[in-house]
């Protein structure tokens, strides 16, 4: 379950929570948080064609206070760090983060030994759940990574694992 | 007469008598030293017509003279010659629209204390080019309306792109 | 103009339009000083997204930094690719065939409609309308398959080698680039032109909405539709043919009423230009090899040089000076969007702010090319 | 206290309690469920002003333009002219409304709407280009 992490509340139930967590998969609500060349497919996946609202995750909300889940699209730098991790914070419990592509996964193609500039990774900053890889990652393998969410979330697979082969 | 030829005339007149000598072209290493002066490039071979070396306080008259012949600022890149210890800040000036010509303006200035004038008086597209020549060299522009760090985080204190840079 | 007005301090106060913006299409920042509805002064803050593309343009060979260059302005990656490409040839000495001419020429133009369709879209998307955006990327998922089947990847593309292409172009690629052509022709009038450009909303938001004089341009250095906006005839496929852009005859639209229209107008037109060279390229697509000779470690001769290419955006420059070695010694990226946006502050001031934003989509910014 | 004035009140209780449950109920709900402690912190400033990830600068509190001022006065006029236009609207229909009353209230609206008339004389509907002189 993705929220064991999360400090308890004062009421606890056990069925309803599993149904809040069914309602809360169902309906990611994502950061606009385009940093660079993996925004471009975010928003592809946003268009008709790969069509995220299929996942109800369409509705990319620009306030951190609004949204669930963080989708770091791109890479994060030194300059940038402290911002990444203002509107992290910002964002109320139940929160999620999906590292997309290589840079917000390890730096990707700027991990080199000549880096001062690049914070190589999104998981230096704060514990992320899901990690998608590719750069840039195809809109399929964001839509996977949205579903791998969702079985975080709520614990099954409601859509069926394509196997490659 | 072409605008070739009219840039070389006024540009010439910075240089007194300094004959526009051919470069003698080398394979290896940083380029041979030359005085200042106006050589004519082949532009098919090198992407532009003509490179001028100059001192570093005649940088803003050659800015002046690009002005009024109606160029513009292109860009403007430093280079870190290790061996010689020397800096150079290179300007690009183009032409927009009508007849085509590209001058490439290279002033070479010591690794230590690299002080340059600034040409944002007279193209204001210098000064976030300046400012960034600034943030990856140090080569450090007079009076330079804000010369801070662009790209950089403000509270970086290195140069990354000089050559002797390892982070 | 009204007389200058001249406020106290208490009166302004300072807005962060930050990194994370819906309208500044990924990491620019804003200084906003502004008074009630109107902007005082704008200061655009950069470097959120420097990602060292010029420390390891000296790190690597030259091969090396072909997948960089697609990673700086993603939306026209080809063109980029192409003009590091061009510059490497020139230093090195590299003969290109003529086939591989072409298809750089097919692809890159079919990569700067794609550009320009992701741009329509989010510049209208910061205008509140939401439905271009998916007619946008209903075409744009066209050109992407097609580019995928020569390219191998859907956006950052790594296609262009030093002396031509890794790929052929098959048959199925000219009827498909055939039927696209065919298609967005008979789109656009519809859905582009009655739907949005004779809208009365979009009218009324964009025209007569920052101004930028052919002066201002040429000080700033603002080249591509921002300068063909504002009347000057620079378009470096014509002003400084390259590859094989003579034996197309196209028109560069130019429009001079400075405006944001203008600058809209502009880029409307340059999707159809594009739409006829990629027809003729076809027409006289050559046969032969794909790929020239070119040694495997390249150690071009010491020297400056320097390649513009025209993108989307305006002129790439790369100001590349080799000493002898196999990795560039210096590499200077001139990107087109760094100059275009650095009119910004000059020209945003006394805007209201929503204007402001309408303005500063329509420069067409992609703030990783800025930062590099 | 007959049976009808009794049945009002609880009717009118009832819907008052509502309303305070419809007011008060998000608050106590989210005190229970929300995360009693903290939330997950990575610079500890969950509660700071969003302001696209950036550290606001200065303050918002400055002395705006008169020109807000006077929309919010012309908005006023108007709400207290819908104010007064429920009841009309209740007694819409019954018989007793004669052309003359209509008539009535139309002055009435044209007369509130003076407002707007006068705005758009002080030049508060023109958004001209500024321009600025800095110290």
């Amino acid at each position: 379950m993705g929220t064991e992490n999360v400090p308890s509340s004062i009421v606890q139930f056990a069925q309803l929570d599993k149904l809040l967590n069914l309602g809360r998969a169902n309906s990611l609500w994502p950061m606009t948080f385009g940093l660079a060349c993996c925004a471009i497919e975010m928003m592809c996946t946003g268009g008709s064609r790969f069509d995220i609202s299929r996942f109800g995750a369409e509705v990319f909300r620009p306030s951190p206070r609004q949204s669930d889940v963080m989708i770091v699209a791109g890479t994060i730098n030194k300059k940038l760090e402290m911002a990444v991790k203002t509107l992290y914070d910002q964002m109320p419990e139940p929160k999620w983060v999906i590292a997309m592509g290589n840079c917000a996964i390890s730096g990707g193609p700027f991990k080199v030994k000549e880096n001062y500039n690049v914070v190589e990774g999104a998981d230096k900053l704060f514990p992320v759940d899901v990690y998608i890889p590719g750069c840039p990652p195809r809109p399929e393998a964001l839509l996977e990574g949205i579903m791998t969410l969702e079985e975080k979330i709520t614990g099954k697979r409601r859509w069926p694992r394509v196997h490659a082969g | 007469m072409d605008i070739r030829e009219k840039t070389q005339i006024a540009l010439a007149l910075l240089f007194p008598a300094a004959p526009v000598t051919e470069v003698p072209v080398v394979a290896e290493g940083p380029p041979p030293p030359r005085d200042a002066g106006v050589v004519i490039q082949d532009f098919p071979r090198c992407g532009s017509h003509l490179d001028v070396l100059c001192r570093p306080d005649q940088v803003v008259a050659v800015a002046q003279i690009m002005d009024t012949e109606g160029f513009f600022l292109e860009s403007i890149a430093g280079v870190d010659w290790l061996e010689k210890q020397q800096l150079e800040v290179l300007y690009d000036y183009n032409r927009l629209g009508g007849e085509h010509c590209r001058v490439m303006v290279r002033t070479l200035v010591p690794r230590t204390e690299p002080v340059v004038p600034t040409i944002s008086a007279v193209f204001p597209a210098a000064n976030w080019h300046e400012r960034e020549t600034f943030d990856f060299y140090g080569v450090h522009f007079q009076d330079h309306p804000n010369l801070i760090r662009i790209l950089l985080p403000e509270d970086a204190d290195f140069h990354p792109l000089l050559k002797d840079f390892m982070p | 103009m009204t007389v200058p007005i001249s406020l106290r301090h208490d009166e302004t106060f300072v807005l962060n339009l930050g990194p994370q913006h819906p309208a500044t299409h990924g990491v620019l920042r804003v200084i906003l000083t502004l008074d009630g509805e109107y902007v005082v002064k704008a200061e655009p803050v950069l470097g959120y997204v420097h990602r060292m593309h010029e420390k390891l343009a000296e790190g690597g060979t030259f091969a090396q930094f072909m997948p960089n260059t697609a990673r700086m302005d993603y939306l026209h990656a080809l063109a980029f690719n192409h003009g590091w490409a061009l510059v490497v040839e020139k230093a090195a000495g590299i003969e290109v065939p003529e086939r591989a001419e072409y298809i750089r020429v097919i692809t890159v133009e079919l990569n700067r409609i794609a550009s320009h369709l992701l741009w329509w879209a989010a510049f209208l998307l910061d205008l509140g309308g939401f439905t271009p955006l998916l007619y946008a990327f209903d075409d744009r998922e066209k050109i992407i398959d097609l580019l995928e089947r020569v390219t191998g990847s859907r956006l950052t593309y790594c296609y262009m080698r030093f002396g031509g292409v890794y790929n052929d172009i098959d048959d199925e690629f000219i009827a498909g680039t055939r039927a696209f052509i065919k298609r967005l022709r008979s789109r656009m009038p519809r859905f582009y032109h009655d739907l949005v450009t004779h809208n009365i909303i979009l009218i009324k938001r964009i025209k007569d909405i920052g101004f930028i004089t052919p002066e201002q341009c040429r000080r700033y250095g603002a080249t591509g539709p921002v300068a063909r906006g504002s009347g000057i005839s620079y378009d470096i496929r014509k002003n400084e043919p390259y590859s094989v852009y003579p034996e197309f005859d196209f028109e560069v639209p130019v429009f001079d009423e400075c405006d944001s229209m203008a600058r809209y107008m502009v880029r409307m037109h340059e999707m159809e230009q594009s739409l006829r060279i990629i027809e003729q390229a076809l027409d006289k697509l050559p046969d032969g090899p794909v790929m020239g000779k070119a040694p495997k470690v390249l150690k071009p001769e010491a020297g400056y040089y320097y390649s513009a290419v025209e993108t989307a955006r305006g002129s790439l420059g790369y100001r590349l000076i080799c000493d002898g070695g196999k990795n560039p010694y210096k590499l200077k990226l001139r990107s087109p969007t760094f100059s275009n946006l650095s009119l910004f502050g000059e020209v945003a001031e006394g805007m209201l702010l929503a204007d402001a934003l309408a303005f500063m989509g329509s420069l067409d910014l992609v703030i990783p090319e800025i930062d590099r | 206290m007959d049976q009808v004035v009794l049945t009002n009140i609880i009717y009118v209780t009832i819907f008052l309690i509502g309303a305070l449950l419809f007011g008060f109920g998000p608050i106590i709900i989210v005190k229970l469920l929300s995360p009693s402690s903290h939330t997950r912190q990575s610079a500890g400033r969950a509660d700071q002003l969003i302001e696209c990830g950036m550290e606001p600068i200065g303050s918002a509190w400055i002395r705006f333009g008169i020109i807000y001022y006077l929309y919010a006065l012309i908005f006023l006029a108007f709400d207290v002219d819908v104010l007064f236009l429920f009841p009309v609207a209740v007694a819409y229909n019954s018989p007793g409304l004669g052309f003359r009353d209509f008539f009535e209230i139309l002055i009435f609206v044209t007369i509130l709407s003076l407002a707007i008339v006068y705005a758009w004389r002080k030049g508060v509907f023109i958004w001209e280009r500024k321009t600025y002189r800095h110290q």
